[in-house]
């Protein structure tokens, strides 16, 4: 079992799921985060262009069975990217992921997910 | 040479101008003196800064429901709407809507209220106020209505067009509509068409021009297939308090007087927005099993929308009756835009056209003076041309504007949101950390 | 047949009437002819918005206290109470309030003023305005009253049963106190009771009633071990902002005029809710070293709701005591609550019954025709008859709601927010990425 | 006595007189007795309400603008600003600023008007209102323009500093400057300065000083390294649309009557501040491709400030005009401000130090009476005076408060949040989990 | 070292630090996230019923020791669990963790949690 | 590779990237959440101190490659430290990761960081 976490650009969000549920993901966390690579995202502020030190972004954590890693990465790669790629389309990390117990039931394991 | 609100008007006024003549012969000053009725101005004045306030208020009530990404950019069509039809209405509008008809009563015309240059020191000997006041009364609501448009096509278009179409609107659709309505030589005054306070001019007129628009333009990304929540239900309800309460302005100054009519009209919109209020929690409740508090800031502007024509000739029950019957059309007509499926986002037309029009028809049968088949006919009528009109000019106004500058926001402007596309702005950055 | 405000309007009173004869005169008509005098109209008229803007502002108020599962919630029982109370009052309370006194004068009726249709056309002679303002100006305080209450048991009460209760408190409690006090033939008024603007009517009977209402639904779950935070006080000031605002529409405009004792009353107002506020935050950075804006805000409503009673007697000095004593006063209350234990959510008896009752009695000391022992007795008397009669009364009510329909939101509904569960919203969808 | 707006008030200061004389006439009265006009009255008390709406509105305009972690404490610097200057005002400040002239007309005194005892019933004969609700009318002004000031070190002083600072500068700076302006023996005054409504004496005075101030204290800490986000950019809008509503009150209100001159100022003001929102963005879409609601905002703010001056002697063409010409100066100074370098953190000297004198200067252009050499003169001999005596006086307080209580908040204090170091809360509970 | 993270609803997130009082776990990180799993939780707009694409919930992230992991997943179970386990009640999931570092000590491993 | 997470003070955001950015880790992804510890930071009620159950608190995340792990925790501990440490200061945890994608090329790994 993996952790797929991804930070991608806030509107992409829906884009992002509707991939993910046509690669048959349907179960996600999602959270409001800000993030700061090499994108520069200009605001304006009284005449003056500042360029905010962390840019709003949206993180999305998906667990899930070691088979649905690659489609699922797939998933985001595709909703995520925008046109053929941009400097702040973000990141997937993808960490071990040790048990997962489904507080509902109790059930843990592959099958919990 | 201004007709608004002749029919409501008349115990009061008579009043006024009886106080009036008795000053001025008890002062054995000339009969042509127009002396200034401070007490009438200082209402007026006091509705001016009230309709002002419906402005912010509809800011907040708009921008709540949209979400996050676009708050700035709905609460800047209510803020651009002051600037832009601030300045137009004391350049040219106030000429074109109470200037004498000109192309056969399309417009008014008065080349001396050009910047009211000519009305520096006027004042009015109907009304006995400074004639300053009724030009900057008139002009809020000149700034209201296509603010209120705006809601119909809230979160998809470009910036720069609708400064442009609301501009190019208020010249071609409200101007020639409030002459037609309230000023003295305009053909649905002179037909005796009632519109206390715009059910016409505001309501429909900007409801039916936001349904035009909406449906020329589509429907926003996404709808109705991705539910599109509320970012801020508690600003729309501070939003819809202040909307309440600028509306006390609103009908009641267009009395123009502060006397015995004024009462009746602030009476009639309390009632009608109280009703309205209670009669959707209530539907809501028996319909869904709960009431919400979007639904109870709709009912009142349900409420208020259809009392709006009215106010000055029903009493206070048959304004209850009008805005809990409002409150029911209007819910309906939601309904049944979720079933047609067309994106009216913010229910401009839901709610003010078909409140607007329920208020302007229903009236006749709450009617202080008892029901007259001839009123029912020229209310159908007057409903009926403003209808046709706002939506034909409308359509024109969208089409050209569209072609020559793009009045839909581009797929990507839509997706990463108004503010930042077209204001390069956010507008709750206390939600990142920074 | 109207006493409000006998006390506190005999010199202006005497210059309007002198001025409404002496027009009457001039013009050679007839004596019985009520004129209306369009200034004290104005006036009115914007109190009325006035006093209505409070309402939003109590929302904003109470709604930033409470957490985020429950701000829809909280600030609906300010904005239902428009609704209900709204239309309730056209339709009888007016009667119950103002028409002669009947069973004994334990409220008063009079069958003209159903649904208002007795005074479609009445200028009041006493104050040369149309009778419809004053009722209108008049039925904003029963609007705001049992909104009052709602912060005594916010975050735990069941949204239906709440807007029965307040039906139902309103017609037996308010309107009987009401009559008591303002009406010319209520036993309070005629005992010479001074009550400006309604300190005993309004906030000593919310005060006291939110209190029988908190003891009997008990603690919010979790109180008072776990801390519950504001969710908003940035609009918990905003909301104050609005009600100092408003409140000169309540003080000012409750000497029904637009004279010398409304400017007295309006002075009056601004120097409590000065002197309060400014007192509040020296306790707190005397008590605790730090000044906080809740502090700030509780101090404003605490000025301004010991000088309602007073407004009209005290001078601007007396105010500022009133003002700075009755923060103290509820300063302390609010501690000892704490002591106490019982959970009065958003101390509505803290500052409304607390400071109501501190304004009621010790205004005989600030007194503009200086003290009288007569005075502090009847003051007490009238006092007590509130308090006692308010908490009885709310107490059947209370659990006569709550055996038939449940007043206390169930365990679930507690822990889930009263937003979802009672209204299907959220107040703040930007929290929530969708 | 009192010579506020002797200028632009000709035509309906007559009006009212002559109305009062033909009514105490025709009444046979004593022509010593003077006559309350409701009108006037009910306007004035308008207008005091809605000047005391601008504080709130200016808290929540600059609440909006500073980080999330000052909003409580920005906010709080225009709230206690009601609360102190409330007092004082009561207490002293009026004497001082409308008492006879002593030290050589430093400022007024009158012992009578301490805790204003000696106005308890007095009308005024020049305005037939009542003195009190001139003296809270004033008083409001007294009240908002040194939390104009706390835009200049937003962020960055200590409470208790603060609270201390404005106690004094309002005691030596404005209320001196108020004399010398308004009080009919007044220097300014009697140089025929014009200042209607404020222009030098409340933003002139309140920017130079909160440029200085700055100055002193230093920039933020990581100023302008580091982008200081607005928190809450959509309150800041609903801040600029009740300040809108507000200047109604205060300019309007500043012909302390309701008549022609009123309703010129009121029309004045509108003009101005549509022109001056509509530049802005005009100024921003040419200059930075897009049109900020800030700028908006700033727009509106930058066009009310300058036509504060002027709204008396200008038409409505000449206003906007003002307005324009004051949006791009200020435009200007504010892109000057970010080449120099320091911190005026939400630009009160860019916006009313700015804008305020752009308005006493140029007004000499737009006058309805034609340009007059000599009123250019004194004019810049009144912003000129203004400016120096404000700068030299705060910069003393300043250093002198700074060295008794320390102004500057502690570094660790501006790196937690003024909000929790020196009030122990925060604005957005909402924000956090609990 | 483990990190134990769980998605709960927002609701029980009082009941659930109670339970981990209980267990002795004192120290806790909370955030904010939506998700989506197979609940449908309605809301009404205009007298339609909308089930939002995303629902509300908590994340919490507790770093505890080895011997800590079962006290802490039984006490976020019985916090977290509704009447008997409903859709909804969300997820627990256990990732490894390699290092812990107390800030104001300096302080490694288990003995900074 | 690993995941580096920090929880700090909000207030020491911005100390910590500068340090950050003095150790070249210019990549960061912030959270605002909520925590318990040992700390007691009191606020005022209307006359009352009361302890907020959860501190409001910043959340960095960053992942890096092996050799950046210890620059990024010695930065951190610097920029996050207050006067020598002081309860409340928060924790660093570490955290494997197994793969780091970049959606705007889909590279994967090491220089994908
Ligand atoms: N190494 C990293 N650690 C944590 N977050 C990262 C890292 N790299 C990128 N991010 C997150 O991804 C977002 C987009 O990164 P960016 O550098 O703009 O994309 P790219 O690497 O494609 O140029 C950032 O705002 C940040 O939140
Ligand atoms: N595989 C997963 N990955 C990420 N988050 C998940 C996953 N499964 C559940 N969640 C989170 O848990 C919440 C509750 O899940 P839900 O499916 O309703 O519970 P259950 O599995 O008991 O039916 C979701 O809203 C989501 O935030
Ligand atoms: N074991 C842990 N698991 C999750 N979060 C933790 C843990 N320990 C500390 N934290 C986070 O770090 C913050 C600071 O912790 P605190 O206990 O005050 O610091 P210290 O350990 O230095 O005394 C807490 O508010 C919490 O958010």
């Amino acid at each position: 079992m993996k952790l797929i976490t991804a930070i991608i650009r806030e509107n992409v969000l829906d884009r992002v799921r509707e991939k993910l549920l046509a690669a048959e993901i349907y179960r996600i966390t999602v959270t409001r985060v800000s993030g700061r690579g090499q994108q520069m995202s200009e605001e304006i502020y009284r005449g003056q262009r500042v360029v905010p030190g962390l840019n709003p972004k949206m993180r999305l954590d998906i667990a899930c069975n070691d088979e649905f890693v690659e489609p699922c990465v797939n998933a985001i790669l595709e909703g995520a990217r925008t046109d053929g790629g941009r400097v702040g389309d973000g990141k997937i990390l993808i960490t071990p992921l040790e048990d997962i117990i489904r507080i509902r039931t109790g059930e843990r394991g592959g099958k919990a997910i | 040479m201004i007709g608004r609100c002749a029919l409501g008007c008349g115990v009061a006024l008579g009043t006024v101008l009886f106080l009036g003549a008795s000053s001025a012969l008890a002062a054995g000053g000339s009969p042509e003196a127009v002396t200034v009725d401070s007490g009438a101005t200082a209402w007026m004045l006091t509705s001016t800064a009230l309709v002002l306030l419906m402005v912010p208020g509809l800011a907040m009530f708009y921008g709540g429901l949209v979400r996050s990404k676009n708050v700035i950019g709905t609460m800047m069509h209510s803020f651009t709407a002051m600037g832009i039809m601030g300045v137009l209405w004391v350049t040219i509008s106030y000429a074109m809507c109470f200037g004498d008809g000109v192309l056969g009563g399309w417009f008014g015309w008065n080349p001396d209220y050009v910047l009211l240059r000519g009305i520096d020191d006027t004042i009015m000997p109907d009304f006995h106020i400074p004639e300053y006041v009724f030009a900057m009364f008139q002009g809020k609501f000149a700034i209201i209505t296509p603010a209120l448009i705006a809601g119909a096509f809230a979160e998809r278009v470009r910036f720069r067009s609708y400064c442009i179409f609301i501009a190019v609107w208020g010249l071609l659709v409200y101007n020639p509509l409030c002459h037609w309505v309230w000023a003295a030589d305009g053909f649905l005054f002179k037909m005796g068409a009632i519109d206390f306070a715009g059910g016409t001019v505001v309501h429909i007129s900007s409801g039916i021009s936001g349904l035009v628009a909406a449906l020329y333009l589509g429907a926003r990304r996404g709808y109705p297939a991705s539910a599109m929540h509320p970012n801020n239900l508690v600003m729309t309800l501070m939003g819809a308090g202040l909307l309440w309460v600028g509306w006390f302005g609103f009908n009641a100054g267009s009395s123009v007087q502060s006397g015995l009519a004024t009462a009746q009209a602030l009476t009639a919109t309390q009632a009608a927005a109280a009703a309205g209020a209670l009669m959707w929690i209530l539907l809501e409740g028996w319909h869904q099993g709960k009431a919400t508090a979007l639904g109870f800031a709709s009912g009142i502007l349900a409420g208020l929308v259809a009392v709006t024509p009215a106010a000055g000739v029903v009493r206070p029950g048959g304004a209850m009756a009008l805005g809990a019957i409002a409150a029911c059309v209007c819910y309906g007509a939601i309904l049944l835009k979720n079933r047609l499926g067309y994106d009216d986002s913010l229910d401009a037309f839901g709610v003010h056209g078909v409140g607007g029009t329920v208020g302007a028809i229903l009236l006749v049968f709450f009617m202080r003076d008892g029901f007259s088949t001839h009123q029912f006919v020229v209310q159908l009528q007057a409903a009926g041309v403003a209808m046709a009109y706002a939506a034909v000019l409308t359509l024109v106004i969208v089409i050209v504007v569209d072609k020559v500058f793009g009045l839909r926001a581009s797929a990507e402007a839509e997706m990463a949101g108004l503010d930042h596309v077209y204001h390069g702005e956010r507008g709750y950055g206390l939600l990142n950390a920074n």
